[in-house]
């Protein structure tokens, strides 16, 4: 398995696909081809690549159990007989002296000649996968090559085999979702098993601090959600009060107004807000903008704190001011020239122009941009982490400093863990619960977006 | 796998690094490894079991705890090797351009502390009702209590509260008392932190609380050692109980505040995955750990002498903690 | 008629459009101008920022060198112990030739560190690839010290007491004489960008991490963008409209909520536990990432086909097309620049993504380059974030200089990328 | 409503039986049944909003791509069901081409516009071929000599009558079986009409042809049976001369001596 | 090349002088010069891709949104330059309405698509008059009875000759004062077509209209004076029946006798 069988494939499939082609032409002859050449090429290189690419990563995935497999059958009792982790080791030191790498120690003769056998072994193996793929790609193109006939609907196959690949595609999120509503679940379940659901649910005290010792689990209003998802709705609330307007107008401006050279240019500019790592928003927002906003509120004689809501939800609203402004300035742009032209002719100006038709008539795409950034303010933990700071008050005011879900599974996660305590299973538990409720506004958000969908045309 | 793979406190972290590095650049082992991972974290994964997916060190800035040890012995790890490296001094601190602190660690309780003793004198606590540090202790300045922190989540907070806070906590006589009686009303006494504004959780950060404390001349930070070295002309460290945080005083054990660092060794992997051993000979060579070791470049402070040399025979012997 | 009365009463269309005008083009210009002044916040942040970083990092891709005399003597260094001859030993002498009056264990110490632990392994380098500098005496020049670099740079104050300085005042008074003999000199950094992580600030790299990001994102690009197009082609345009497919739209918003740190747990579960991928590597990363990435790519890209017309899907089915030649040919070339858009997006975000590789063990300490997609591996903004913790405070200008390099990173990343989207882009 | 006239053609090509379609809620075509004859001209005719262009898009399906429409009862094209589940409708629409009402240009030059067609299909092995089928179908909707000095600019920057030429030519590139006019001369001059439907006329002898069209005068020139809708019904059909000079049906006659509505 | 007849109107209400129109390298326009009088209909014709929807778009400076579209020359409303950088496009085009070729109905329902014009400019002040305003405009077009019932349907979903009253009735709803149309009753049947050119003749009593036709009967029908262009110039233009009976220019007697190209 290595460059050269990967190149051997790709030339067997090119030239599948040439002689595919090539046949679907000559058979043309006999009567009208049902689908244009390239598809009986691309008919026969997907026989030719597919069945070999399958067997290929089968391969892949089994030779590691396979080659152990055959090696510990081969080594003396005292080792083969050893306790599957200790085997491990063994194996890897094998492995080790296989590939010539590093080992520890003086290895015996029985180690040697496993090392050989594994050097053997896995040179044969992939010698006659390669092989067997290649000589299966090579029936797969003949095979492939036979099947060209005049009323082959190759088209209609390989569309088929593109479609389930769309389809697998799609499917893909939802896989991810299990994976971590399961990922999750069974630490939350813990976790609700420790502490009452609704002292988690209803709580307004989030200390998780008190109960790290065992003797104080479950002690009272140490787990209550409510200030931590007020700290993530707070936060979030200020991100986007900054982002839609200036991501909105931004994209408006962009695609309305500006000349075509000033938005190429700013545009892509737009989008490195995106890109710049949120440690360094975190700093920013720590070193910068807090303290900012700390000094003019003293000036202005307000009780500011170091680690302001506000100071963290602007910053992070700088980072999604892109997720808008791209996005909507896409679909804004997409929005055909006809409408625009039968509002101006109206006598309508051009701010009224986008206000009532062309927004209205984008809003679906800007919606889907306004979502992705909500989501990405409810999702973010960097900037949260280093600038809002950990203290969970339940207030609704963005002077003072509030905690955000993220917040506190990062900092339950990476700090000190102890996973037979509540500290950390609370971790899952907020994770679980952020997912459910954002699934719900998720829902909102679909049901809105249908009913004020404008479809152009 | 041919290379150690190294985890666990970010307190270690920069030391383990440094010896890792060295240790890559003068054999011909490979480099290790070495992740951040917290101790807690760190202990998870090295306990995790023994093969080459698991860790084969792990660092840690405390003691692993029993229930740890029965969770390794619990998945096969049964010989595990404790090495004491030295010691890192918690050290409090405040920006230069404010006068220099000097506090107690009844201070310090008694400013950081949700529930302190009654002013009055009576034997219970009342919530801490102190804003500035001149509240605690008049001989302070007059500004408001406002301490930067480590997080309860890490490490340095434990050993925070251990070192400070009981060591205040101790300095009432009833309170002290406690500890045999209601062990459990201690320890919320002492190791509760006010959360009224006036401890900020910082973060794991600790750069970042440095520039905070630049920025904010009236907030003190609690950190590593090794950032107030690093930084000596930005802040300045705090006396403790008359103490300065210096590199002498913490090695010469004056400094209250101070921790020991340790790394735990699978013995079981030693021997298989190559260089481990050779690992630990470069981490106790004297040219590392020792008092003009380029580990004290780093800011860690060795230990004494003769608990070096025995720490070194142990290492370098596997000498494994006991297991029941 | 009613409304003709009416007008005819005011004056006709042009007067009652009149009295509304300067009203209404107040409005336009409010409303021309909050477009204004949001790209111009815009671009005022990203300025700022850039401002914030650049004068921060800059000084980074300078290094203070200093000039010795070394001389290769052939009783430490022969042919027999090229690879591990005592070459820092060699640099010590030459230091204490320099400084023929310095003596006592603890000042010499002191004098070894005006130069960087990395210096032997220069002289090595020159060594190894022309043995014929044995026994010659050289003038090299090799990396100082990250403390003496600070002070060459002005980062530290030299006139603030010993007591607040790293370098005390003999080590302050070397270097000044090194000054004055010209043997002290800013030389462009190429360690910086050549070499993998590093303790010694004057000896860590860039390269490391940007390898390890190119990999990385790599797999993500390679993963996510095919898979994400494909997801939105068909859930956009073959994907019969019902609950089902509600439920993947909902699902699909949800997962950009997600915090990225779950995505770690989820890679931890799976890619790590249960497939037994490397640890580390750029390839779990990758895979991690592309998770993170696909619901940004798959939203832009529904945006984007949504907006594409229906009469062009008709007239395209008209000729005969089939669907998937229909959205192939036409649809999709139409909504490139909206999918481009989200791919530039989801990209940015996961370049400078930091938390879900914490927990797939991309937060270590690598040194070496890796060479593949197993290989152990950090990334650029884990690289900054462990910089942005070391103690060092020579890494505060590495640590901007390596933002400088992510972003320069993301320039050009996104160069291609942007170049493609005006080429697809029209208006119709 | 019972349509007046004979559905029947003598050689059919396609067949509709009870065909009613349904916008949600709104019963746009209400059981229509005809029959489109082989190397015939079909013109239907009928008021605003009747549902001409709604049926005619069953014809090759191209109902399909509006969300809530709803097609019941059942069309044939050679006897076979197009509405079969397992029919090919790639095919059928290759087979039964399609002149929109409103011009649709691709956002491509005006050689691929047409081009595009004849590729997909593999009409022609060569570039030289393709050359000629393009020139060859311009030259037929009457729009080679204004187009030709600029077939690379894109289809969309030319005037109306262009596109709609253009979208003709389109359609016909592939010489389909079947073409299906939406008013295909609406936006022409009379010289351009009278292009389009000379074209219709070469285009009869092989090929069947149906044809919506608000002009009776344009009806009665190019059509050998015309049908009447009214408000989605199929009032009456029969012999183009035979409706314009002696109908049936009162609507028909209201309609055609325009004494309507 | 000069224009052929009496390019001055009697009471212009708008003029044109050495009008030219390019769309990048292409001239589209060629030094036309015509006056429009009050009170009259002026029927453009010509063969297709002559240039009459651009110079229909230079009267209210629509063509400004086409890009690489550049004019020269002055056109003037009431003596006042429109081009003038001063002048207000705004007022200018609430004054000077216009009816695409294309239908191009915003997608929003009926009922808004004809409010909007009114809306913007504050021709009602309450809900009620808002109604009537909506409910005039759709009658004029003739389009009231068809979709009174659905008037919060979706405009996007009507028929295409539904479609183009929708547009008619959205450009009178705002009563301007000339009004341009680009072949407004293309897809529409002659009974509708009956309707909008009654409506034309009922505008003309107090508006300008301009009107686009490829329609000889219609320009006849409804127009008082007629210019005929061809590949961008102005040919020919005088009174209409002049036009129509009497054609001083080869060319433009070729045109409407059919005997062209
Ligand atoms: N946006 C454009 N870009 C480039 N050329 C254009 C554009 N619009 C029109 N043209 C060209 O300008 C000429 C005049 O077009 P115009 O639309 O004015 O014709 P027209 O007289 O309205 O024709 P029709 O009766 O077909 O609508 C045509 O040759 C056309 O191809
Ligand atoms: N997409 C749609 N959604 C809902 N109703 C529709 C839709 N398309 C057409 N209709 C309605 O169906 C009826 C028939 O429309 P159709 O387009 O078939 O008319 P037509 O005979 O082609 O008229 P025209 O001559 O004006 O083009 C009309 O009342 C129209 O409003
Ligand atoms: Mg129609
Ligand atoms: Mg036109
Ligand atoms: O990482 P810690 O040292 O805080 O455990």
């Amino acid at each position: 398995m290595n460059i050269g069988f990967f190149a051997a494939l790709i030339l067997l499939t090119a030239t599948s696909y040439l002689l595919g082609r090539k046949k679907a032409v000559r058979v043309s002859a006999y009567g009208r081809l049902h689908s244009r050449p390239n598809y009986y090429g691309a008919y026969v290189a997907l026989w030719c690549l597919l069945p070999a690419a399958l067997v290929a990563v089968l391969w892949i995935a089994l030779e590691p159990w396979l080659l152990t497999h055959l090696i510990v059958r081969e080594l003396p009792e005292s080792y083969s007989g050893l306790p599957p982790d200790r085997l491990g080791l063994v194996l890897n030191d094998i492995k080790n002296l296989a590939t010539g790498a590093m080992v520890s120690g003086e290895p015996d003769e029985a180690l040697r000649a496993a090392a050989d056998h594994y050097r053997s072994l896995k040179s044969l193996g992939s010698a006659a996968v390669a092989v067997g793929c290649l000589s299966l790609a090579v029936a797969g193109l003949a095979w492939g090559v036979r099947k060209v006939q005049p009323t082959l609907r190759a088209r209609n196959q390989v569309e088929r085999v593109v479609r389930a690949i769309l389809i697998v595609s799609s499917t893909l999120a939802i896989f991810t979702t299990v994976g971590i509503v399961l990922s999750v679940l069974f630490e939350a379940v813990r976790f609700f098993r420790m502490v009452p659901p609704w002292e988690f649910f209803f709580g307004l005290k989030w200390s998780p601090q008190i109960a790290i010792r065992a003797d104080q689990v479950g002690a009272s209003g140490a787990f209550g959600m409510i200030p931590v998802f007020t700290g993530t709705l707070l936060i979030s609330a200020i991100a986007m009060g900054l982002a839609v307007p200036v991501g909105l107008f931004s994209a408006v401006y962009l695609s309305e107004y500006a000349s075509r050279p000033v938005r190429a240019v700013v545009k892509p500019l737009l989008e490195i807000l995106a890109g710049v790592p949120t440690v360094v928003y975190g700093f920013f927002a720590a070193l910068t903008v807090g303290p900012t906003i700390r000094q003019v509120g003293e000036r202005l004689g307000l009780e500011v704190a170091s680690e302001s809501a506000l100071a963290a939800g602007l910053v992070m609203g700088i980072m999604i001011i892109p997720f808008i402004s791209s996005l909507s300035d896409d679909v804004i742009n997409a929005v055909p020239q006809d409408l625009r032209d039968g509002s101006l002719a109206l006598g309508a100006t051009r701010a009224e122009t986008i206000r009532q038709v062309v927004l209205p008539a984008a809003l679906p795409g800007i919606m889907g941009g306004v979502l992705l950034g909500v989501s990405r303010a409810i999702g973010e933990t960097m900037i949260v982490v280093m600038a809002a700071g950990l203290s969970a008050n339940l207030t609704m005011n963005p002077l003072q400093a509030v905690t955000t879900v993220t917040v506190q599974i990062v900092t339950l996660l990476v700090g000190d863990q102890e996973f037979d305590s509540p500290k950390t299973l609370a971790a899952f538990a907020l994770g679980l619960v952020l997912f459910i409720v954002t699934l719900c506004l998720n829902v909102v958000a679909l049901v809105v977006v249908r009913r004020y969908r404008e479809q152009y045309e | 796998r041919d290379y150690i793979s190294i985890v666990g406190s970010s307190t270690v972290y920069p030391f383990s690094t440094v010896v890792a590095e060295q240790f890559g650049k003068t054999t011909s082992f490979k480099t290790p490894k070495v992740e951040s991972t917290g101790s807690g974290g760190g202990l998870k994964l090295f306990c995790a079991g023994v093969g080459v997916e698991h860790p084969d060190i792990t660092n840690a800035s405390r003691a692993i705890k029993k229930s740890e040890i029965e969770m390794c012995v619990q998945n096969g790890v049964k010989e595990i090797v404790e090495v004491k490296i030295g010691y890192d001094g918690i050290v409090l601190a405040n920006s230069k351009q404010a006068p220099a602190m000097k506090l107690s660690r009844r201070d310090i309780f008694l400013a950081l502390a949700k529930e302190v003793p009654d002013p009055s004198g009576a034997e219970k606590t009342v919530p801490n009702p102190y804003k500035t540090w001149k509240d605690v202790n008049p001989q302070l300045p007059d500004v408001r209590i406002e301490v930067l922190g480590p997080p309860p989540t890490s490490g340095t907070r434990d050993a925070f509260l251990e070192l400070a806070m009981e060591g205040g906590a101790d300095t009432f006589g009833w309170i002290k008392g406690l500890k045999k009686k209601d062990k459990n009303l201690y320890k919320r006494i002492a190791h509760t932190i006010r959360e009224d504004g006036a401890y900020i959780d910082a973060g794991e950060n600790d750069n970042l609380i440095v520039q905070k404390l630049e920025a904010n001349p009236n907030a003190v930070g609690i950190f590593g050692f090794s950032f107030l070295d690093q930084n000596t002309d930005k802040i300045q460290g705090a006396h403790v109980d008359g103490v300065e945080p210096t590199f002498e005083n913490i090695s010469s054990q004056k400094y209250p505040l101070s921790r020991p660092l340790f790394f735990y060794v699978k013995k079981a992997h030693v021997g298989t995955i190559p260089g481990i051993e050779e690992y630990i000979a470069e981490f106790t060579s004297e040219k590392a750990w020792g008092p003009e070791g380029y580990l004290a470049d780093k800011g860690l402070i060795p230990l004494p002498d003769e608990e070096r040399s025995r720490m070194r025979e142990a290492a370098r012997n596997l000498e494994t903690l006991p297991v029941d | 008629m009613a409304e003709d009365r009416r007008l005819e009463r005011d004056g006709g269309i042009a007067a009652a459009v009149q009295r509304t005008l300067a009203r209404r083009y107040r409005a336009e210009r409010r409303f021309r101008l909050f477009g204004m002044i949001a790209v111009a916040v815009g671009l005022l942040f990203l300025a700022v920022l850039f401002t914030a970083i650049v004068s921060k990092g800059y000084t980074a891709f300078q290094q203070t060198y200093v000039l010795l005399d070394v001389y290769v003597d052939p009783d430490v260094v022969h042919v027999g112990n090229l690879d591990s001859a005592d070459y820092q030993g060699l640099i010590k002498t030459s230091l204490r030739e320099l400084f023929p009056d310095v003596k006592g264990r603890r000042d010499k110490r002191n004098l070894y560190k005006l130069v960087s632990s990395g210096a032997g392994a220069v002289l090595r380098r020159m060594v190894l690839e022309d043995t014929s500098l044995i026994g010659r005496r050289l003038r090299i020049w090799v990396p100082a010290d990250d403390d003496v670099d600070m002070v060459i740079k002005g980062h530290v104050d030299r006139t603030l007491p010993e007591s607040q300085r790293r370098l005390d005042d003999q080590s302050l008074a070397w270097v000044e004489v090194l000054e004055r003999q010209n043997r002290l000199e800013k030389k462009w950094n190429f360690t910086f960008f050549t070499a993998g992580d590093s303790r010694e600030p004057e000896l860590a790299g860039i390269w490391g991490a940007t390898v390890g990001s190119f990999y990385t994102l790599m797999i993500t690009l390679l993963l996510s963008f095919p898979l994400g197009a494909a997801a939105a082609i068909y859930l956009e345009e073959f994907a019969p409209r019902n609950r089902w497919t509600d439920v993947i739209e909902v699902n699909i918003n949800n997962l950009a909520a997600v915090p990225s740190i779950v995505f770690g747990l989820l890679g931890l579960a799976v890619f790590l536990n249960f497939f037994g991928l490397p640890r580390s590597s750029p390839l779990v990363g990758g895979l991690v990432l592309t998770l993170m990435t696909l619901p940004t790519i798959i939203i832009a890209a529904r945006a984007a086909l949504q907006s594409v017309p229906p009469s062009i899907r008709d007239a395209a089915l008209a000729v005969g097309a089939s669907k998937m030649q229909t959205v192939f040919h036409h649809v999709l070339p139409l909504a490139l620049p909206g999918m481009l858009t989200g791919t530039i997006i989801g990209m940015a975000r996961a370049l400078g993504e930091t938390a879900p590789l914490l927990m797939v063990g991309m937060v270590a300490f690598i040194v070496d380059i890796p060479r593949g997609l197993t290989d152990a591996a950090t990334v650029l903004p884990v690289q900054i974030y462990l910089w942005a913790d070391s103690p060092e405070r020579a890494f505060v200008e590495k640590t901007s200089a390596a933002i400088i390099v992510l972003l320069a990173f993301l320039i050009v990343m996104n160069a291609a990328a942007v170049f493609l989207r005006n080429r697809y882009e029209r208006r119709w | 409503m019972t349509t007046v006239g004979e559905i029947h053609a003598v050689n059919p090509r396609m067949t509709c039986r009870r065909v009613n379609v349904y916008y949600g809620d709104k019963h746009a075509i209400k059981n229509v049944s005809i029959d489109i004859g082989r190397n015939e001209v079909l013109a239907m005719i009928g008021p605003s909003g009747c549902g001409k262009s709604t049926f005619l898009r069953c014809l090759n399906r191209m109902n399909d791509t509006i969300e809530g429409c709803r097609v019941t009862g059942t069309i044939t094209l050679d006897g076979q069901d197009i509405y079969d589940p397992d029919l090919d409708v790639v095919l059928l629409r290759a087979q039964v081409g399609m002149v929109f009402q409103k011009p649709n240009p691709f956002p491509k030059s005006i050689y691929d516009n047409i081009a595009y067609g004849p590729k997909i299909h593999g009409l022609a092995q060569t570039r030289a071929e393709l050359d000629e089928i393009v020139e060859t179908s311009l030259r037929k909707a009457g729009l080679w000599d204004e187009v030709k000095d600029r077939l690379d600019h894109p289809g969309t920057g030319l005037s109306g009558g262009q596109q709609q030429r253009l979208c003709i030519a389109r359609a016909i590139a592939v010489s389909p079986e079947v073409i299906l006019m939406d008013e295909p001369c609406s936006a022409l001059d009379p010289i351009a009409t009278a292009r389009i439907e000379e074209l219709i006329h070469e285009l009869r002898e092989q090929y069947t042809i149906v044809i919506v069209t608000h002009s009776m005068q344009q009806a009665a020139r190019v059509s050998q049976r015309t049908a009447f809708f009214h408000l989605g019904d199929l009032i009456e059909v029969g012999p183009t001369d035979r409706i314009f000079t002696r109908p049936r049906h009162p609507l028909t006659e209201d309609y055609i001596t325009g004494r309507f509505g």
